[in-house]
């Protein structure tokens, strides 16, 4: 019995997946650089506020910012040093933002600092979801929202079910299934404290059915009495977005503008929670992560353990790579953003550096783009059911605020879906993401005048 | 605001840069509707003219008099009863093109460009200034309906008030005499004019 | 280290694109097209390919023309003019003078497309603008009909292919008289059913051997050419669907009321509701995106057809009906605007003050 | 279907000889109040509404017009009806239904002027029809204006998102895709015949 | 206007006003409809004479008759209702034929036409189209097409033993098919304004002819 046949969502599309080429090579790590950089605003939410100075020594593992407020995270060194300044730095999307620079002290056996390992037995909620901030965890799916923040326990809007992101929809990518083929007691120990940081009685982990073997590993090692499920789902592009899954699993919608925690759901990444399961008893912090570095350009594909902070110059450097012949992909094709400077570092979000020569990589700007020609692809393609052909005629009128009130423009998550299959080749999210930009710019613009004039009066 | 003065402008100004149909597109029933061959658009055209002249005079006569609340009403009647008289004269001097115009003589008392001149001409200026507009007006309604009516007749007909330009084997464009072709050959000229400005435009600068 | 930044900086996701573009999708019309193109010859010989030809020649040539005038680059390199092209050829009888044939072109592309900015932006479909056009310019020249396989097809033309310009079509009847064609009436099976209440046999239907457009003959080959689009997902086939689901209803309510009136089957074969259905009303410019909106779409046109052929003064609806189907569309997707995911009520466009 | 069938006058009237696309008869509001479906939609109903009105009103004129033989006031007295009736009908929408009256008001005055007003009250004169035949026709006539107006409206809403060549712009489009309807519409043409 | 107060006048003013500018109005018209009313008629009357000695091709005069409840009356006044036919009389005042309009819908709107009859060969002589609103160059070609307008040189119009409707009804044919004296020859390409004629005359003349027929002794007698 197939789920997502009865609950399935409309829409999506099957890209090429080129997954074979890293999906059965085991993670291996990547040496130290010399130097690291660690944005203080890896996560959604406010950034981090440094507690180190220049010039002070850092052991791996070590605290260096601190959580501003509740949506924020903590970040600790990932590796033994000297911090060597910390100042505006380069990002993959081009736009410079605070850091933490650490000279990597060579030679140095680069032990993890030991901490005090935590008594998640005799933990309350609120004492578990702490615990959880300050191992710095971020969503590892992509989107690096503060992971404690979801498993607030909401007296007004009680969870009922955990789902386990597990799909890995995006082409190229492979980190989520190494994780759960290589870590799965890591994975559902995991589990188990979001369940019972959260209070549900229950979790699924949603798979998708091109990763049957894993499907496997997880149920041999699930106990009998664990209250966790292992369904598939069918593979479809972007099966892994959270409403979807929540849909393909549950046949539940979540509503306009609303979160999964609106149909008593809460959503995690596999490898988020894997990480949960490894750093939470030790009372550790996120200092590395999974990534998959693979792609055209790419000679020795695999999944590499990566410190976060590493500069993308080094890792490719480091595999043979030369970068400036290529197109550098952080994430996957379908959402991440292309890299605009090799200073960038590696961060929490990161789940893949795709790079792809310029023969094979089908190329926008050179492609002419032709007129809307109204043929419908992306109607159907659009999982959130919205007419992307008609925002994209009014984008072009830059008619945003009207995109935003009659064709519900807030719905889109950006998937990608409508360019991807847009046979004049229109760029239509990028239109999109400009057009949510410019509104909100113009609703802040009006608060401020707002206040202003309430002030003034 | 307007005075009394009579330039030359007061009757171009109808002819060209206010043009009824091309710039200012009052009046379109009857300008598509009969403008099927050059003889009706000529004869729609005075009868315009006419009811045009006469009203326009008027009105401007007793522009002091009327009371405002009453004015429209008043227009109303002085319009109708010309068109009424109209009507009984085109009859009387032929069936035939009473049968061609239908009922489109009558409805002159509808078109919106002689109400709007009286309400924002005529009631406004004395009687000869308000003459002099009125028959420029007219003279610009009535161009507009022959340049319309021939392209109408020559291509849908191959005639030129009712003259024969092509021989007998000539193929007549029936759309052009149908209603698609009116708003066509309208809409052409009207894209023709455009063009030309912008050429122009563009020449100036 | 100063290093080179990588190759593309501002390039943004997603940055996979599927195969299919705007010019690969109407390259295949073209190749879906050709068999009909090359039958449509065989059945009418030398006039038809004539006739194809300068439909051909003056619908790109009117591209281009617009083209310089919007001084913008070549647009004949997408391919979408000489599908408007070739289908207009397609809807046009096969004696049809040539220099009409030209007016067709040129209105096609005129009146149908550079009058709205090109490729995507016209309302109504190009190729039936110009149709239309000449069948409301010459009445009598659009509806005089050739059998197909006269014998002497490939060696001589029908005499009213080479009508002088602006000059009526040349008089057939005497030229059919002697071509050795008897009791051809000049009739197509639906002006036949309609004035003289004569059934033409289904197979001759099936085959297109029977009088009528260049194109409008075989319903199998259409068929199967519109597989061809449909199997590579380049034509929307519920349209087509859509649109013999509202014509079969439709006739077969209409033979419930009088059975006098033809047969569904009858109605689904004969005329252009094949080459219409298939190549024309698919469309995608003028037709609906909203998957309820198609729906509507094809059903409407399917019941115009039929109701302009029973009702209507002339004997085939397909080309009106599409045209206001392609009118309607606007409205019909104003009115069925997908249900968003999630959403807490029914679609409003707008919003409800109330 | 009979010429003096009902369903022949009102789908005659609504679709082979629509006011507009067939016989040009109020052009002014098709052409000037068809840019957005928000008002064109209202402007098609409130002329349905005003020609039944006015149908009724130039029926019973005329009997008492042919009934005294004084036939040569028909037009003097149906235009004021007309325009009298237009009055009638705002006021009373302003007395009962105020937001109603607000969304339609700004139109009832531009219909007035409108031919197609008049028009029908002529044309039902002229083909003696009698009072059931003259509601149908004026039913047909307003249902076919309102069909006119509103899909004029939807494509030129459609056109302005359109990169419209330079030149074809304002009335020159509009009448250019009037063109394209009415000889879309022609395909009704000898409807009934 | 730039006035601030919008003074009231009274309602005197107004009333006076518009009664005036009414009474006025009705006088134009009146006068103007007196003065052309004759003409008009006069206009009217040639164009029906015209008419009626042309599809009678003998006839020299006519006269208006009204046919109603069975009985035949001179016709004076237009508004009466009733059948209305013009006799035709020959210069030596003998009755020919007869004329009389009807109408079906054609293509665009009802054709209105005149036709004439023949006592001597029962048959249609001639039919003139009055009034149409057909396509022009294709349904008006009803009126200039030679081989169409010779349908009615003599289109048989016999009424049956019983003399209550015609014999054979006409019909209209598809161009080329025509067979029987009854029927009528299309013009190709315009088919329907054709039929119409054809409906109009079956119609027209069915009712007609049986009942005139039983008052030829009267009509002769004119
Ligand atoms: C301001 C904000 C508040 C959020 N609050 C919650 C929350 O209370 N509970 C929850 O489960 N998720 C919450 N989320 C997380 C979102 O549901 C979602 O998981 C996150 O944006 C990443 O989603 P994605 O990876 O599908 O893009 C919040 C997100 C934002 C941006
Ligand atoms: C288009 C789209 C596709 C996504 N696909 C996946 C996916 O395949 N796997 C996944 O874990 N998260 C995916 N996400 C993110 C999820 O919506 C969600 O944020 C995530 O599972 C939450 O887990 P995390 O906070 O632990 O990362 C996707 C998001 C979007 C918008
Ligand atoms: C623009 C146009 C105008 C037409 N006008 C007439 C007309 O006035 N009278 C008519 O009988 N048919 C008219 N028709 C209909 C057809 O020409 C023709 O009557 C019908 O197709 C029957 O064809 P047939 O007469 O060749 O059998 C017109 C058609 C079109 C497209
Ligand atoms: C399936 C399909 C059908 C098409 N049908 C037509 C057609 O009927 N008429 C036409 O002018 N162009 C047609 N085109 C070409 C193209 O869409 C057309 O030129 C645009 O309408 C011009 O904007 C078609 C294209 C495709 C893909
Ligand atoms: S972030 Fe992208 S690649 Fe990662 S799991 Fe989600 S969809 Fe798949
Ligand atoms: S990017 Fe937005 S509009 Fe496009 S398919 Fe995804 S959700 Fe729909
Ligand atoms: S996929 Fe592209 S061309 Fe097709 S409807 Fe959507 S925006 Fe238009
Ligand atoms: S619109 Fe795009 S760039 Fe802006 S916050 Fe959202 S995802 Fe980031
Ligand atoms: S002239 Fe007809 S509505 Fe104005």
């Amino acid at each position: 019995m197939n789920w997502s046949r009865l609950f399935g969502f409309q829409g999506g599309i099957h890209p090429g997946y080129h997954k074979d080429r890293t999906s059965n090579r085991a993670v291996k790590r990547l040496p130290f650089p010399l130097r690291l950089i660690l944005p203080l605003d890896q996560h959604i939410g406010a950034p981090a506020l440094p507690i180190v100075r220049p010039g002070q020594e850092v052991i791996r593992g070590e605290l260096i910012a601190k959580a501003d407020g509740f949506v924020s995270a903590p970040i600790h060194a990932p590796a033994t040093g000297l911090v060597k300044s910390i100042e505006l730095k380069p990002t993959a999307r081009g736009s410079l933002t605070n850091s933490i620079v650490i000279e990597v002290l060579r030679g140095d056996p680069q032990e993890v600092m030991i901490s005090e390992p935590h008594d998640i037995k005799n933990m309350n909620h609120d004492e578990l979801v702490n615990a959880i901030q300050d191992s710095g965890l971020a969503g590892l799916g992509g989107a690096a929202f503060p992971s404690h923040v979801k498993l607030k326990q909401l007296d007004s809007k009680p969870a009922e079910l955990l789902l386990v992101n597990g799909c890995e929809c995006e082409p190229y990518l492979t980190t989520d299934h190494r994780v759960m083929l290589e870590h799965p007691e890591d994975l559902i120990q995991g589990i188990k404290y979001a369940m019972r940081a959260t209070g549900t009685q229950r979790a699924i982990i949603g798979i998708e059915d091109n990763k049957l073997d894993a499907v496997e590993v997880i149920r041999n090692h699930l106990q009998a009495d664990d209250p966790i499920e292992v369904k598939t789902v069918v593979t479809r592009y972007p099966q892994g977005a959270e409403k979807l899954l929540v849909k393909s699993l549950l046949g539940r919608e979540v509503p306009e503008g609303g979160l999964p925690l609106d149909v008593g759901v809460i959503i995690h990444n596999v490898g988020t929670l894997a990480q949960m399961g490894k750093l939470l008893p030790a009372g550790e912090g996120l200092i590395e992560r999974v990534v998959t570095i693979t792609g055209t350009g790419v000679d020795k594909p695999g999944n590499y353990k990566i410190s976060l902070g590493t500069p993308i110059g080094f890792v490719l450097d480091t595999l043979g790579i030369d970068a400036t012949k290529e197109t550098i992909i952080l994430g996957g094709p379908m959402m991440g953003p292309a890299v605009g400077s090799l200073e960038a570092p590696v961060t929490k979000g990161t789940s893949g550096i795709l790079v792809f020569h310029e023969r094979d990589f089908i190329d926008r700007e050179h492609e002419k783009v032709y007129p809307c020609i109204k043929c419908g692809r992306c109607v159907d393609a659009c999982p959130m059911r919205l007419n992307p052909a008609q925002l994209g005629w009014l984008a072009a009128s830059r008619e945003y605020q009207i995109m935003a009130d009659e064709f519900h423009l807030n719905n889109c998550f950006e998937c990608g879906c409508c360019s991807y299959s847009c046979p004049s080749r229109i760029p239509l999210v990028q239109y999109f993401r400009i057009a949510k930009a410019t509104n909100r710019e113009q609703a802040i613009k009006q608060q401020k005048l707002e206040a202003e004039a309430a002030s003034g009066a | 605001m307007l005075d009394d003065k009579i330039t030359s402008e007061t009757f171009w100004e109808g002819v060209w840069e206010n043009n009824p149909v091309f710039v200012m597109l009052l009046g379109m029933c009857p300008v598509l509707a009969v403008t099927n061959s050059t003889i009706n658009a000529l004869a729609m055209g005075l009868a315009t003219l006419f009811v045009l002249l006469s009203s326009s005079l008027l009105v401007s006569l007793i522009r002091n008099w009327i009371p405002k609340q009453t004015r429209i009403a008043i227009y109303i009647i002085i319009i109708a009863t010309f068109v009424t008289v109209v009507d009984y004269v085109i009859q009387a001097i032929s069936l035939d093109l009473y049968n061609a115009l239908g009922a489109f003589i009558q409805l002159i008392v509808a078109n919106c460009m002689i109400l709007g001149r009286a309400e924002a001409y005529a009631s406004k200026v004395p009687p000869v200034k308000s003459l002099v507009n009125a028959l420029g007006m007219g003279v610009g309604f009535t161009i507009a309906l022959l340049c319309l009516g021939s392209v109408r007749e020559i291509l849908g007909s191959g005639t030129l008030l009712g003259f024969d330009l092509f021989g007998e084997h000539y193929q007549q464009w029936v759309v052009m005499i149908l209603p698609p072709g009116g708003f066509f050959v309208l809409g052409g000229w009207l894209l023709l004019f455009e063009w030309l400005r912008q050429r122009k435009e563009q020449e100036e600068s | 280290m100063a290093r080179k930044p990588p190759r593309i900086e501002l390039h943004t996701a997603p940055h996979a694109v599927a195969a299919q573009n705007v010019v690969v999708i109407m390259r295949n019309v073209v190749y879906a097209l050709l068999p009909l193109l090359g039958y449509a010859v065989w059945l009418f010989g030398l006039s038809a390919f004539m006739l194809i030809l300068v439909v051909l020649l003056s619908t790109l040539g009117t591209e281009r023309f617009f083209n310089w005038m919007g001084k913008q680059g070549s647009t004949l390199d997408d391919w979408s003019a000489v599908i408007t092209a070739l289908l207009l050829a397609l809807t046009l009888p096969p004696g049809f003078p040539l220099w009409m044939g030209v007016i067709a072109g040129i209105t096609s592309i005129a009146l149908g497309k550079a009058l709205f900015g090109g490729l995507g932006f016209n309302l109504l479909n190009p190729a039936l603008v110009g149709r239309a056009f000449v069948q409301a310019a010459f009445p009598v020249a659009i509806t005089t009909w050739t059998p197909p396989f006269i014998v002497t097809r490939f060696t001589e033309f029908i005499p009213s292919t080479f009508t002088l310009p602006l000059m009526q079509p040349i008089d057939i009847s005497q030229w059919l008289a002697t071509s050795g064609i008897d009791a051809f009436t000049g009739a197509t099976p639906l002006a036949l059913q309609k004035f003289q209440s004569i059934a033409t046999p289904v197979e001759s239907l099936f085959m297109g051997s029977t009088a009528g457009s260049v194109g409008e003959t075989s319903a199998i080959l259409i068929l199967l050419c519109g597989s061809y689009l449909a199997v590579r997902k380049m034509m929307n086939w519920r349209i087509p669907l859509y649109i013999f689901f509202g014509v079969v209803a439709t006739s077969a309510l209409l033979q419930l009321i009088d059975d006098t009136n033809p047969d569904p089957l009858f109605m689904l074969l004969s005329g252009g509701v094949m080459l219409g259905a298939v190549f024309m009303a698919t469309d995608m410019v003028g037709s609906p995106i909203t998957p309820r909106g198609i729906m509507i779409y094809g059903v409407l046109i399917g019941f115009l057809t039929v109701i302009i052929r029973i009702y209507g003064g002339l004997s085939e609806g397909v080309m009106y009906a599409i045209l206001l189907g392609n009118a309607a569309t606007p409205l019909i997707e104003m009115v069925t605007q997908p249900r968003i995911f999630g959403a807490r009520k029914a679609p409003a466009k707008g919003g409800t003050d109330d | 279907m009979e010429p003096t069938g009902l369903d022949f006058i009102f789908f005659n009237a609504f679709l082979a000889s629509n006011f507009v696309l067939a016989l040009f008869l109020g052009l002014c509001p098709f052409l000037g109040v068809s840019g957005k479906l928000e008002t064109a939609f209202p402007m098609g109903i409130a002329t349905m509404v005003v020609m039944l009105i006015s149908s009724v009103c130039a029926y019973f004129i005329n009997q008492i017009l042919v009934s005294y033989d004084i036939e040569y006031l028909r037009l003097i007295s149906y235009i004021a009806v007309i325009a009298s009736s237009v009055q009638l009908v705002e006021m009373t929408l302003k007395k009962f239904t105020p937001g109603l009256f607000r969304s339609l008001g700004i139109f009832l005055p531009l219909i007035t002027t409108n031919c197609a007003i008049l028009g029908l009250a002529l044309f039902q004169t002229f083909k003696e029809y009698n009072f059931l035949q003259s509601l149908v026709y004026a039913l047909g006539a307003g249902a076919g204006f309102t069909l006119a107006i509103l899909l004029m409206a939807g494509m030129r809403e459609r056109m302005d998102l359109a990169r419209l060549p330079s030149v074809t712009q304002g009335a020159a489009l509009s009448l250019m895709i009037g063109g394209l309807l009415s000889l879309s519409f022609m395909g009704f043409a000898g409807l009934g015949s | 206007m730039t006035e601030t107060t919008v003074e009231k006048p009274s309602s005197l003013r107004m009333i006076i006003s518009l009664t005036l500018v009414s009474i006025l109005s009705g006088i134009a018209v009146v006068s103007v409809y007196l003065y052309t009313k004759p003409i008009i008629d006069e206009n009217k009357r040639r164009a029906i004479e015209a008419a009626v000695l042309k599809v009678i091709p003998d006839a020299a005069g006519y006269q208006p008759f009204l046919l109603e409840d069975n009985t035949l009356k001179p016709a004076t006044d237009s508004k009466t209702k009733g059948l209305l036919f013009y006799a035709g009389y020959d210069q030596h005042k003998q009755l020919v034929g007869l004329a009389a309009p009807a109408n079906a819908q054609g293509y665009a709107d009802k054709v209105y036409i005149i036709y004439g009859y023949r006592f001597d060969c029962e048959c249609i002589t001639g039919v003139k189209v009055i009034k149409h609103a057909e396509t022009p160059g294709l349904g008006d070609k009803v009126i200039t097409d030679q081989s169409f307008v010779a349908n009615f040189d003599a289109l048989d119009a016999k009424v049956n033993v019983e003399g209550s409707a015609l014999q054979n009804r006409i019909i209209t044919v598809k161009h080329g098919a025509k067979t029987n004296p009854w029927e009528i020859d299309a013009i190709s390409g315009a088919t329907i304004t054709s039929r119409a004629i054809g409906k109009a005359l079956d119609i027209g003349a069915g009712q007609l002819l049986p009942q005139v027929l039983k008052f030829r002794d009267q009509l002769e007698a004119q």
